[in-house]
């Protein structure tokens, strides 16, 4: 990495990490902490991916990785998963058109928020299975299906819906949640931190123009946006659990039982160096899916199927163990670790289990490719 | 080993199946989900109350006080129960358990009269013991009781009180020699809790629940005559009671873990995820469940020997830790394979019902919930040491 | 248990662990460690399970149970698992006849040595698929297959092979290790302290009432007698277990480093204390299993394959952190404690691995049998 | 991170692989197994003169010693290797690297100049630190080193010296002011194995071999000028420079974990078993592999991490001790892992073939191996304390 970039990301970290913390801090009680809407847009992030000529960043998948990096090290509601990351990673692997372009200028300036309906489970292995389907009822197109745990789907001004068309091939339907046959719920999760829905669409009318196309091969396009909603996640997880590892360790410094801070028992101190080791082999996983997901280099699906996979099972198991060393207070309410807890477990699942992004990789020693040439 | 063997219990055992067959309430687990602070009381008071009418509520008292059960028809008795799916006694649990080990183990006549029949009536009890600076090193607390007259004046804060905001009383440890060595200064106390002075501040819990509370305490005075046990011997007689009910209410736990815990287990496997597959078709999954059903299993026998040793009298020093220890482990371990099987659909079971165990099937509350036995009664750490230095006689550090 | 039955086997755990510990000790450089003869006829150890009027003692499993533990505290080669356990067993579920009778006499006696030709492997489940089968060739029977692994195979004087007869009856066929078309030939495993060998039969004649039969559904028997052999395992792997977590924690109370014993830095306590939960845990299954399959009680081979499936894979990590805790000492050959590794991991594999007996345990899951029933 | 993108190692990657297709002596692994301790010296010394030829047998060196590649060239030389399963320098190990870095960072010229091109000639090293009661505590060593004119008179003796049955040359460890505190009052020597008085007795390994020895040393004289660093200084001296060669020698290691390795793993799982059934087509196994195959992805990424900050200077005070600790626990699951496919067959491999790393697809062997890995250089547990005070800063016990 070129020493700019170098100093660019932790530019854009060091920023990152401070404007969500204070989110963090003027979350109201009761409410499900957030990140608000002026603040978000303010940013820049929303836009970072956006081509400089329709007012974005013009920047790329690593930059994007260190904002989701920091939301993970502090959860909130945001719609930057929905926005930023998949609506503006789905727009640019469509052909551009004046349609799409203006979709991307707001995003980017926060004018409009996005919701892409995407399998989130364990769809992860084999031809990708969109949610939705178009039908030709006479010289319209209706569109049925339903996506489930759906990122930010309940604030969405604009839904892109992954579908295939009468001729079986991909597509995204642009929708709006108000087009009639359209239904978006919310879907009430343990994590207050994400906001998820349900986007169902029973016959909907679809607007003229509405169809948009994939600019490159449909099946290796789909797959691709869906790796990039499974990396975003485990850059989700590395930021909980580095963000948990730090607190266990710095709670450990000073809480004190039998006359010692606990972190001096080597019990404890062991339990903190396996994390960090876990933290460190999941950074080096992270880091790499995230550069060849960026250069749309081959093999890229694997990287991201090793960082998700290993970064979402060490995220829930190094908070679980940040609970266990924090004792009775890392299981009260307010200190909060339940909530990386929760975000953790729910990571783990959304866009495609550990398991099934092993189900992936074990694929290939079945089909016989020669394992090491893809190195 | 040389007691006689035991009575053959496969008639108690039939009586105790008709029981369950017509007494356990169908569909408690729904009517109890959501519930009010005072439904919850109220279902549990009244189940209680059907238990103690059978003989059922208390089995492990003496008979004079209304138990007598043998140790085999308690290990009947809690199979049926878990088998039959029957709520459990939560609210009663610290008062049928701690508070009568210790009244048994330590109390005068007149505190048995007093309390063990208020107990089977519904007396609530609460346990005051850890605090904010006395979590794993309990020995260190702070709260004082200075003595006045014929009265204690107690001062100080207790955490992690389970059903606080229930409870009539309350089994106090105090600092009543601030002078003595950690151990030597503290005494055990029965707090009446409607006592001037005395304010509970319910905790919210990671699982979003509020089953324990702050305890603080400002010049409340608690008569000498509610001291138990001698002063200044109050570690003696907490170290005693604390693991004395160990026995049965881990092999309870233990058997609900083999019959509602591994049956909701299955059944998560056998449900079709978002791609329509059924988890348990996968050999891995096949694998994990046959590995979980061997280790309740192993636990299963390991409390029922446990509870045959309590009765021989050939308990290990550290044979209620290692029990502990492996049962929440377990717990942790099953909760968390059965929130990964369930996937994106278990976290929108986000409310468990009252009355129930660690295991309900909403398996990310359960699995969050399983913190409640790795962290408090000593955590997985401290048991790991007590096993080490009691049970191997390993070198103190 | 009865007060009897406990004094019994306390006495007879007690003469084990001084007689085997003697036969240790002798050991000469070099040469395997074994059990000589003489002292395994003297203990009589071999009839336990021979009925009182064959001159055996009339015990049970739960007896020999005891010795293979001992035995798996102090690993020696000594021929016990061939003559006395899977020998015995076998000649114990046949018709009785005079010839059996006979041989269960000069098994007690010590004067004729057994092994047992069965599958090793992992057929744990399902019909049972034997090695051998016999054909007609004529008025006479050919027996025609090959067992691998076979325990104490080289030592027998008498082979007995579980075939199935030519109507696909499984029996037991009694040859000798001399008959034309038999051969017996030691296979040599890393683990010194057994004794292995492959019986190939290659078109062996069998002689005339050779051909032995279960007494009772021949299906049913051989999966016992399989369950038998799994069983022995399992508690040769938890005396294994065992002795090493002693050996452990008396190494760590007697080693010094930064000026302390090595048992009071807690992360060897915790190591030993989880040491100690998993041996107890192994010892209940192990226990629970030796009291059902004793009793022919339904749902015994349940109990089997989890005593089997725990105690051996306990045993490999029980052995393997006691060689880690013994740091740079334990991997000498001197120290002994990899005599325990190799034993725990061949017993891992041997009459089948924890993986196949846990499917065993999984199908019922599938099959849709209430699981809960059969407690 | 302000140094310049590194220069595009694909051409020098094709010249290491034209270099392997063309050396790496095919069918070495059957050649090495059960070879007299003759015939591995010889194929040992042969196969480094070829790499010397080469340039690659030292490359990490100054360019001034023979030496002079980039980390990324480094890197690639090593990855070539190990994807082309060339033999390992076992032999010259300790020479080319504690030696040769402890020579660079606190020799003096002549020390150099003797040993270095005598190290490229072939000259075998053994490092003498460890002894019967210094094991993970080796700042408590005792041999003593008492001066006497311009020599230096050593008593004690040394464990673990691996490969001191081959060795010209020590790395000796001695303390020469009993008196000082534990860490300063010892010295570090260049010991001529040939002196009067050291006499070698190999130690038989949990594998059966003798890899190696103990160094009893009886009244040996050592030239004061073999002393390297001040006296009394060579604890500071043997810090620095013990885990100086970490970095590439484990990227080497990890390397070859995830060719040889992972490719031997593979096999064993496509190999059917007695039963006639392939482990692959189980999904149980295939979960395992792809875990593993995951984790070496990670050691490869973090070992070309560490490689490079340790060109730029970035080394944490930790690293090399988490990519010890994380390599040799996965190799030990791992090799578990292959020891339970492979079955019973697995234990009839009763030789592994010399030259080979720590997998070599004879299982169980190679399990029991692993731990040359979890307790040399500092036992696993003294890794995780060394990572939790050094890296995280936690407090001291």
């Amino acid at each position: 990495m070129s020493s700019d970039l170098t100093e660019l990301h932790d530019e854009l970290r060091a920023v990152a990490r401070e404007v969500l913390a204070a989110a963090r801090r003027r979350g109201a009680d009761g409410e499900p902490p957030s990140l608000d809407r002026q603040t978000l847009t303010a940013s820049g992030w929303l836009g970072l991916e956006v081509p400089e000529a329709l007012e974005g960043a013009g920047a790329t998948l690593a930059e994007v990785a260190v904002v989701l990096h920091e939301m993970g090290r502090a959860p909130l509601r945001s719609g930057y998963l929905g926005s930023a990351v998949l609506g503006v990673g789905a727009l640019n692997l469509l052909e551009p058109t004046g349609r799409r372009d203006d979709l991307l200028g707001q995003i980017a300036s926060g004018a409009v928020r996005v919701a892409v309906g995407l399998p989130t489970g364990d769809d992860v292995v084999g031809p990708v299975a969109p949610c939705y389907s178009l039908e030709e009822d006479g010289r319209r197109l209706r569109l049925r299906g339903r996506a489930a745990f759906v990122p930010d789907a309940t604030d969405a001004d604009r839904l892109l819906l992954l579908a295939r068309d009468p001729a079986s091939t991909l597509v995204v339907v642009a929708a709006q949640p108000t087009d009639a046959g359209l239904r978006v719920a919310e879907q009430r999760v343990l994590d207050l931190t994400r906001n998820l829905g349900e986007i169902a669409a029973e016959g909907a009318e679809v607007a003229e123009g509405s169809v948009w196309r994939f600019a490159a091969d449909p099946e290796a396009s789909a797959r691709r946006l869906m790796d990039r909603a499974a990396l975003a996640i485990a850059c989700d997880s590395l930021g909980l659990a580095e963000a948990m590892m730090e607190a266990t360790v710095a709670y450990a410094g000073v809480r004190h039982q039998f006359g010692r801070p606990i972190g001096s028992f080597q019990a404890v101190q062991h339990a903190c160096a396996d994390m960090l080791v876990q933290v460190m082999v999941s950074r080096e996983l992270v880091g790499t899916a995230v550069e060849l997901l960026g250069c749309e280099t081959p093999g890229s699906g694997r990287a991201v199927s090793m960082a998700k996979s290993h970064a979402c099972a060490m995220a829930v198991d190094v908070v679980g163990k940040a609970m266990q060393l924090h004792g009775g207070i890392g299981y009260t309410w307010e200190s909060g670790v339940h909530a990386y807890l929760k975000r953790a477990v729910l990571n783990r699942s959304l866009f495609g289990s550990p398991t099934a992004h092993r189900k992936r990789l074990g694929q290939r020693y079945l089909d016989g490719v020669s394992v090491l040439s893809e190195d | 080993m040389t007691s006689p063997p035991p009575p053959d219990p496969e008639p108690f055992r039939a009586e105790v199946r008709e029981w369950c067959r017509t007494h356990v309430p169908t569909g408690w687990r729904d009517a109890q989900t959501g519930v009010s602070d005072e439904e919850f009381v109220s279902f549990q008071k009244q189940w209680f109350g059907e238990l103690r009418e059978a003989g059922y509520a208390v089995p492990h008292w003496p008979l004079a006080w209304g138990g007598g059960l043998s140790v085999g028809e308690q290990i009947v008795l809690y199979q049926e129960l878990a088998a039959h799916d029957a709520p459990r006694l939560v609210l009663a649990f610290v008062a049928i358990h701690h508070a009568a080990s210790t009244l048994l183990a330590a109390g005068t006549d007149e505190q048995r009269a007093r309390h063990l029949p208020a107990i089977l009536d519904g007396e609530i009890w609460v346990q005051g013991f850890s605090e904010p600076d006395a979590g794993s090193d309990l020995a260190s607390l702070r709260t004082a009781a200075r003595r006045e007259g014929d009265a204690y004046v107690v001062n100080g804060q207790k955490l992690w009180a389970s059903g606080a905001k229930y409870a009539g009383w309350c089994l106090l440890l105090a600092r009543t020699d601030p002078g003595a060595p950690k151990r030597h200064g503290i005494s055990y106390f029965l707090l009446d809790m409607r006592s001037q002075g005395v304010e509970v501040r319910p905790i919210r819990q990671a699982t979003g629940e509020s089953h324990f509370s702050e305890i603080f305490l400002n010049d409340v005075e608690i008569p000498a005559t509610h001291l138990i046990g001698p002063e200044n011997g109050g570690w003696q007689v907490a170290q005693a009671t604390l693991s004395a009910e160990r026995g049965m209410t881990m092999l309870e736990l233990a058997e609900r873990l083999g019959h509602a815990g591994f049956t909701w287990l299955l059944d998560a496997c056998r449900r079709p995820n978002a791609e329509g597959l059924r988890p348990i078709d996968d050999s891995l999954v096949l694998d994990r469940l046959a590995g979980f059903e061997t280790e309740i299993a192993g636990l299963r026998a390991m409390c029922r020997s446990l509870a045959v040793r309590h009765e021989t009298g050939h308990v290990g020093p550290a044979d209620a830790s290692v029990v502990k220890l492996y049962y929440s482990e377990l717990l942790q371990r099953m909760t968390n394979f059965g929130a990964d099987v369930a996937g994106l659909a278990g976290s929108t079971r986000i409310i468990k019902p009252m009355s129930s165990g660690w295991e309900s099937g909403a398996w990310v509350l359960d699995f969050i919930g399983s913190w409640e036995w790795t962290i408090p009664g000593g955590t997985s750490e401290i048991q790991r040491t007590i096993i080490a230095e009691r049970a191997l006689q390993m070198p103190r550090a």
